[in-house]
């Protein structure tokens, strides 16, 4: 972990250091290539302050576009997507005040069909932020994180594919 | 001249077939001088130049930017995001 | 289980047949004493059409308007409840026709502080769906089903209180 | 008159101290005579009067319905919702 000290928010030392102990201790992020878990992450962001934890679970389908998918895998620039995905966090920490904890594990490599390629959850007191924090999270993630999928089908004839966020979200 | 360390991802990656690779770019330069000059050394990588993005020091650069590029500067190439 | 044969859509034997059918595979509604958990209600809705899994998840805080909760527990009109949660799930699929599976589980009797009340969990091909069909799911079912939360603090000199969701959300 | 099964949930249960009475009710009534009805067998229910509902055969009743009491109808006081 490191901190870009030419940022201007770090004149004020006491609350950079606040800031920088809260992105520590609140925001969990992992990118792994082994399984992750809904009822760790759930667990990772709970808190007794907290009545309500929101989590997007995104599952690696058996198909895409009528074709059966035979294997999935991501590719990703770490460093990169850490750097992103703490950005991310704290937007949504300035858009979403009361949001406790959050929490955002990614699957590298190979995933198979029906594992979770991507776990988000986020707490806090009442549901209303914890939904839309959770939801504005995977759509940001989605929108700036560096990670890439790779889809080979099972029809032995077409070559894999490496998807498109954007391509997909014009469908 | 300058010689940077440049990281391909994704279908970059398998396109140019390596991870990383050093190439020379003046000291002072700009995005598409940058863009072209990775494709140049890698015409493998027309297949995505339409939608391909660069990174550099791991931020998203844009066409017009300009840069000082020094020793330990990253460029890294962006094919589409597919995360999530 | 049981169904209205007086209601129109029986007019309709075969939808109405493969309606009933849906509700007993893909609704999942759960009202128990015994602990919930977040990877089980994950699981129940998880298929292989589904890219998508919403879960929300209530946890019993340990504070309410600045006082210690000590003992937290529900009362329920279960079979009006169960009947009231069916019909949630069929307003669900109306409005959101993609909505593959859902599950509803709610606690009933003591819950302790840090564990579940409510875990709903909906499942979709794409994320938008799910997203919304869980907070849907959620927002009714504090609407309108008949369940009673009881609360008791540690300050000894204050009553137990009956909650009431109308109440708590003008606050 | 025909006696019907009351059940009580929540604060109504604490409150009368019991699940289930037989109260009676006229066979022809609407929803104010119940709750009236409910309130004089019960008056320790007045502590919720203003915020409760009765719920007929599993459905919420509202004031101005009109209702044929049989044997198996079942009416429910139902306090202010609080589940989730």
């Amino acid at each position: 972990t490191f901190i870009d000290v030419s940022e201007s928010k770090f004149d004020d030392k006491n609350k950079s250091i606040v800031n920088f102990r809260q992105q520590i201790l609140d925001d969990h992020i992992k990118l792994t290539d082994e399984v992750i878990d809904v009822k760790v992450v759930d667990q990772l962001v709970s808190h007794p302050s907290c009545g309500a934890i929101s989590t997007f679970n995104g599952v690696t389908r058996d198909n895409h576009g009528g074709r059966d998918v035979s294997n999935l895998s991501y590719d990703c620039h770490d460093l990169m997507a850490y750097k992103k995905l703490r950005g991310i966090c704290a937007e949504i920490r300035a858009e979403y005040p009361d949001v406790k904890k959050i929490a955002i594990f990614h699957r590298l490599g190979k995933v198979d069909i029906g594992e979770s390629s991507v776990i988000i959850s986020t707490s806090s007191p009442h549901r209303k932020t914890a939904i839309q924090a959770t939801e504005k999270c995977i759509d940001l993630l989605k929108e700036h994180a560096p990670i890439f999928k790779y889809e080979e089908y099972s029809n032995g004839e077409v070559d894999g594919v490496w998807k498109s966020n954007i391509e997909d979200s014009k469908q | 001249m300058i010689s940077i360390k440049v990281l391909f991802f994704g279908e970059a990656c398998q396109l140019v077939g390596k991870r990383e690779e050093a190439i020379d770019f003046p000291e002072e330069t700009d995005y598409e001088e940058i863009r072209k000059t990775i494709l140049e050394n890698y015409p493998a990588l027309q297949k995505i130049e339409k939608v391909m993005m660069l990174a550099v020091d791991q931020e998203y650069a844009n066409p017009g930017d300009r840069f000082e590029l020094v020793r330990f500067t990253e460029i890294a190439v962006i094919p589409p995001l597919s995360g999530g």
